[in-house]
């Protein structure tokens, strides 16, 4: 959440590290935890793209708002929100950011500005450059950070929202993470032309494409992008290429995935990158090793408090529906 | 009071809660060029008193029209989106029913939702199949919604300044062939109608009319012709179809002991049948015969003038089916 | 006949038709590659057998799914569109209702729309607010479509076979937690169910139970527990809800004078209104107490267990109501 | 309706101007068919904007398809309607192209491949892929062309269908006519970027502007592209700059458009500049008046032949909604 201009690189970046690899942890045991039966809905997993969520969220305040997709948990994190909340929410348990009403799917912790994921692939770019608007009509002066995946641009929606905040000169930041597939299916086979940058492009607005495992380069474009459009620059497009480590959902076998292309794809993820660089830059093994297990301890933490969690009330499902003709 | 038509009667009402609350805002298509052009009366000079950032002219963008709007009431302010006809809203079901209905409830209550999106409904004089449709019944069946149907310019003003002012999001349908009709409206600022409360547009004792919309205006002139062979109809305007009152209904049928439902939409699958199932079901002891339903046929709205005619019902149509029921 | 789940039985449906006739074809979003991955069974392997102009894989494009098939329909070709669930076809409302269902009607006659639209419906564990409506009855409202719930595989696949072989567009709502539920299936090709048949799930003289989709299975369920209370229920699966088998519902309701209508959907302004609504009108002399409902309550389907099983209607809720009509 | 190469040019482009003629026949005796209370509905007029219809259509056969939007008129004509039965379905009389049921929003005519005008904006462009797949898949040696306009080019479907188009390499050619305005608003205030061309071009569609008040600009670039689309070309995207002579509807009075401009922009109508084009090329100025009398009077007896016509027999309000589950 820094934004100063951070003097010890080595030391933001350790950061950075740290963010993904809570990230990783907590995927990792939401799995473990969903294999197991204690979570009631699917959950996307965001192991491999941790690097763009960490990178781009790292640069934003938490007065900043974040619309995010079905695939949440990472960016939630990355804007600051609560593992242990987070974790009771997908166990369903009192205490979980939206009160086990939810679910994974639409993990969201407003204290953050993290508005949200979705379970409806686009919306997320028309909300959010309503909710641009509404910053802009209340004089508040904060972005908007839309996140949306590869295939979702083939959606109508989204290019709507592209003009839309080009017209109104609004202060969003379009992310896409093109994680190669859509589901079971290769976007690039369904998606005509040069792509996204491209795409955006055509609406005026200034793209950007980037390796999306790369945290450091994620976090300097993201960086810049932001104080572009933080300054009034209008909406700006990152671009980051990336891939979709685990299947579409936790239980997708991935049969329709080349054999050894996990693998392959493995050897690029981010954390490990990432661990080389700090390395080759004044951060010892003993340092990652421990940042790694103090990742995985506050996880199995979460984990531990989300078994002890409660069920909520049942009756509570009445509550929150509406003021005005709320169910009886 | 003043006399006026309703779509004066609309423009004054948002122009006193945008002049109230500097968080009211409206966009749709055309909202501020036209000038008495093709969208009427509602939105006529208020760009003048409210600008750009008020009255906002969108493109050509339904998805985003509805999706914005929701982001932005998430985001603290209270728009008011214009989606024109119920017939273009249909572009936007997903943003309004997946994500404005939902928001509240599926974040546990982190987050409100108070927008008011406008659609007109009815058949206007060859409007034919795709400028027509009177989908209410949809809405009243999504939780999350309020939905509003006023027929007189004093309702239609009071109840969109209470729509605005609710924190729910609040579906509010205007008739099309209502616009122009006049009526007398209050001139003070602050008076706010209650959402959920009928109106009795004719004390009667022989039966019970229960309606809404521009069909009370043409219940009330069968009413008149039931009045002139000596049957008293009790005409009852909902005018909020959720919440409903049921108190006005279940009175009002205590009282007659008979009960005709009338609307313009397609009779199969209305609001009409909820209303008469939950009559049926809750006020069997008062019932003197069962109840009655009057409505649309399930076919499309016809172009032709015979056709159009034949497909709408008229205050000869409910003067006979009253007379059934009234006889029964 | 064989013993086998719905997703096969539907499968084998769908290839039987695309091999009986040349024009039948199906289009949506995974369909080639989800060899039993994320989509399950319904288009395993049909790939393999039909390639790729007719198994089409599509990008996530709900709106050109549905606007493509009706095109394609319009076209001389008979297409199946597959939006996953009823929540996504949202996204597709409007080229459903207002091109599907008029074209016929709006151009006189001069084209026919033969399409299938596939869209799941139901609460599925953890699927929670926008992954679990039942939007029957919207589609029920609007003239020009057909609409089919299934609740068996036999059913499923001889219904499916009948709407593809239907030159009306028909909406074809499969329930997600029976497409591993088994049953007996028909082997003959040649073999299809009329639509707007009912079947008769038990037989019963004490009162009529009217369902459709997976509550048929849960009414079956109740029928059991009443019957070991000496109460014999008959149910009825309505299998198509438009049209709807009157004729079987009248003929039940005048044997055994009762009617309970139970839905999954949300009971305010369900289907089960028009069928409530519509017995008390037309066989009013037949009952002996009034119409009763069971359905959900009016809330977003919550995610946590015990929320999301208070949503949940049961055979215990449908046995309770049961018993206050028997002995009403 | 010519396809071999032309020898004669002043022949075809003679041609040319008479089929724009009777469109501008057409278009002013709908006026005053309207403003005489003729007519049931809005009518959208094509007046100024001949050049395009006429110029692309001039370059379709018979068993191509157009799908249009709601200003339909001038392409039906242009693709071979009969004049006489588009008056007769305005008027809403027996003999209208869709049996009266539809009227102007809805002018059809499939005997000529014009598969309909259409009240939801962008829809004809998702059904027009959908259409051309049908063609592929039926195998006719056949293609689609699109109209749509400029406003509607911010709606979302829109780009689905592009990228649809090209993913399949369908046989489309998209046409936008862009004469400026989308009912009140002038596009460009709500149009991002450099326009329809470039968002095109971002989908990898060959994409070409020209100036559209220019028939034989038109004819030519026409010519060219549908040669390619017909030649497996894959889509391709035509934008032809023009200019709304008339208001959105027949009843606007343009109060949003500046003074003078539409006298300024009168000067460039191309019927006009074709007149004298043929002047310059050989064909005389009685030969010019007498085409124009021509249409006039073939557009008269259009009128008349309206007046004559009996209106349609109510009940057929019945018909043509449904096979299975028709209205009774
Ligand atoms: C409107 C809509 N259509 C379809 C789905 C089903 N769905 C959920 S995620 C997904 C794939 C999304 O792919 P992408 O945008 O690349 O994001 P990723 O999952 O790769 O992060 C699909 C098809 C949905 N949730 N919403
Ligand atoms: C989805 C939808 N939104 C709005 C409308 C109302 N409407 C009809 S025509 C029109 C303007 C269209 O502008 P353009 O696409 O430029 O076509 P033009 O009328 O200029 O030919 C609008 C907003 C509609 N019919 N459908
Ligand atoms: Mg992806
Ligand atoms: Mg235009």
């Amino acid at each position: 959440m820094a934004e100063e201009t951070i003097t010890n690189k080595p030391a933001r970046v350790f950061e950075l590290y740290k963010t993904m690899s809570l990230i990783r942890a907590f995927e990792e045991a939401a799995e473990v935890a969903y294999d197991a039966g204690f979570v009631n809905g699917s959950i996307h997993q965001y192991i491999g793209e941790e690097a763009i969520g960490t990178g781009v969220c790292s640069n934003l305040r938490d007065t900043d708002y974040i619309l995010s997709n079905h695939r949440g948990h990472g960016h939630a994190i990355a804007k600051g929100a609560n593992p242990e909340a987070m974790m009771k929410e997908l166990f369903g348990r009192v205490g979980g950011t939206s009160g086990a009403k939810g679910g994974s799917m639409h993990i969201a912790d407003f204290s953050v500005g993290m508005l949200g994921a979705n379970g409806i692939l686009a919306d997320g770019t028309t909300m959010g450059v309503g909710a641009a608007q509404a910053l802009v009509l209340r004089g508040v002066d904060a972005i908007v950070t839309v996140f949306v995946g590869d295939g979702t641009t083939n959606r109508g929606p989204f290019y709507e929202a592209l003009n839309w905040s080009m017209i109104y000169e609004l202060p969003v930041l379009f992310v896409c993470e093109n994680n190669t597939y859509a589901s079971s299916t290769v976007t690039r086979s369904v998606t005509a032309g040069a792509g996204p940058v491209a795409r955006a492009e055509a609406f005026g607005m200034p793209a950007f494409d980037i390796d999306g495992n790369d945290v450091l380069a994620v976090d300097e474009l993201a960086a810049d992008l932001i104080s572009r459009v933080r300054g009034g620059g209008g909406p700006h497009f990152l671009h980051a290429r990336t891939y979709r480590i685990k299947g579409h959902i936790s239980r997708d076998k991935m049969l329709y995935r080349p054999e050894g292309e996990t693998e392959e794809r493995w050897k690029g993820e981010p954390i490990g990158r990432c661990a080389a660089w700090l390395l080759d830059n004044g951060i010892g093994q003993d340092e990652l090793d421990e940042a790694t297990s103090s990742a995985e301890k506050q996880i199995a933490d979460a984990v531990e408090a989300a078994h002890a969690a409660p069920f909520p009330d049942a009756k509570l499902a009445f509550a929150d529906v509406q003021d005005i003709g709320a169910p009886q | 009071m003043s006399e006026m038509n309703q779509g004066d009667a609309v423009r004054i009402g948002l122009a006193e809660e945008m002049r109230r609350d500097p968080l009211v805002w409206a966009l749709g298509e055309d909202l501020s060029t036209a000038h008495g052009g093709t969208s009427g009366s509602q939105y006529y000079q208020l760009i003048d008193e409210f600008g750009p950032k008020r009255i906002v002219n969108t493109p050509i963008s339904e998805n985003t029209i509805m999706g914005a709007a929701v982001g932005a009431a998430v985001a603290g302010t209270r728009p008011v989106a214009d989606l024109r006809m119920a017939d273009f809203a249909m572009c936007a079901v997903d943003e309004l029913v997946n994500q404005a209905a939902k928001i509240r409830y599926m974040f546990g209550g982190q987050a409100r939702v108070p927008l008011v999106v406008r659609q007109m409904i009815g058949a206007r004089k060859g409007g034919a199949a795709q400028h027509s449709q009177s989908t209410e019944a949809w809405y009243v069946h999504t939780p999350g919604l309020v939905v509003i149907a006023p027929a007189t310019p004093g309702d239609a003003k009071g109840l969109l300044k209470a729509a605005i002012r609710c924190d729910d999001p609040v579906v509010f349908m205007e008739h099309k062939e209502l616009m122009a009709a006049t009526g007398e409206v209050t001139d003070d600022p602050e008076a706010v109608m209650p959402i959920g409360k009928a109106r009795i547009v004719n004390e009667g004792s022989d039966l019970t009319i229960v309606t809404w919309s521009k069909m009370a205006l043409i219940a009330a002139e069968a009413a008149e012709l039931l009045a002139a062979d000596g049957i008293n109809a009790e005409v009852i305007d909902l005018r909020s179809l959720w919440p409903w009152d049921k108190d006005a209904v279940y009175t009002s049928v205590a009282k007659t002991g008979r009960l005709l439902v009338a609307q313009e939409a397609v009779q199969v699958g209305g609001f009409g049948a909820e209303v008469a199932a939950d009559v049926a079901e809750n006020m069997s002891d008062a019932l003197k015969t069962h109840v009655r339903r009057i409505g649309a046929p399930r076919i499309p709205v016809p172009y032709a003038e015979p056709m159009e005619a034949e497909y709408r019902i008229t205050a000869e149509h409910i003067v006979a089916k009253a007379k059934e029921v009234a006889g029964a």
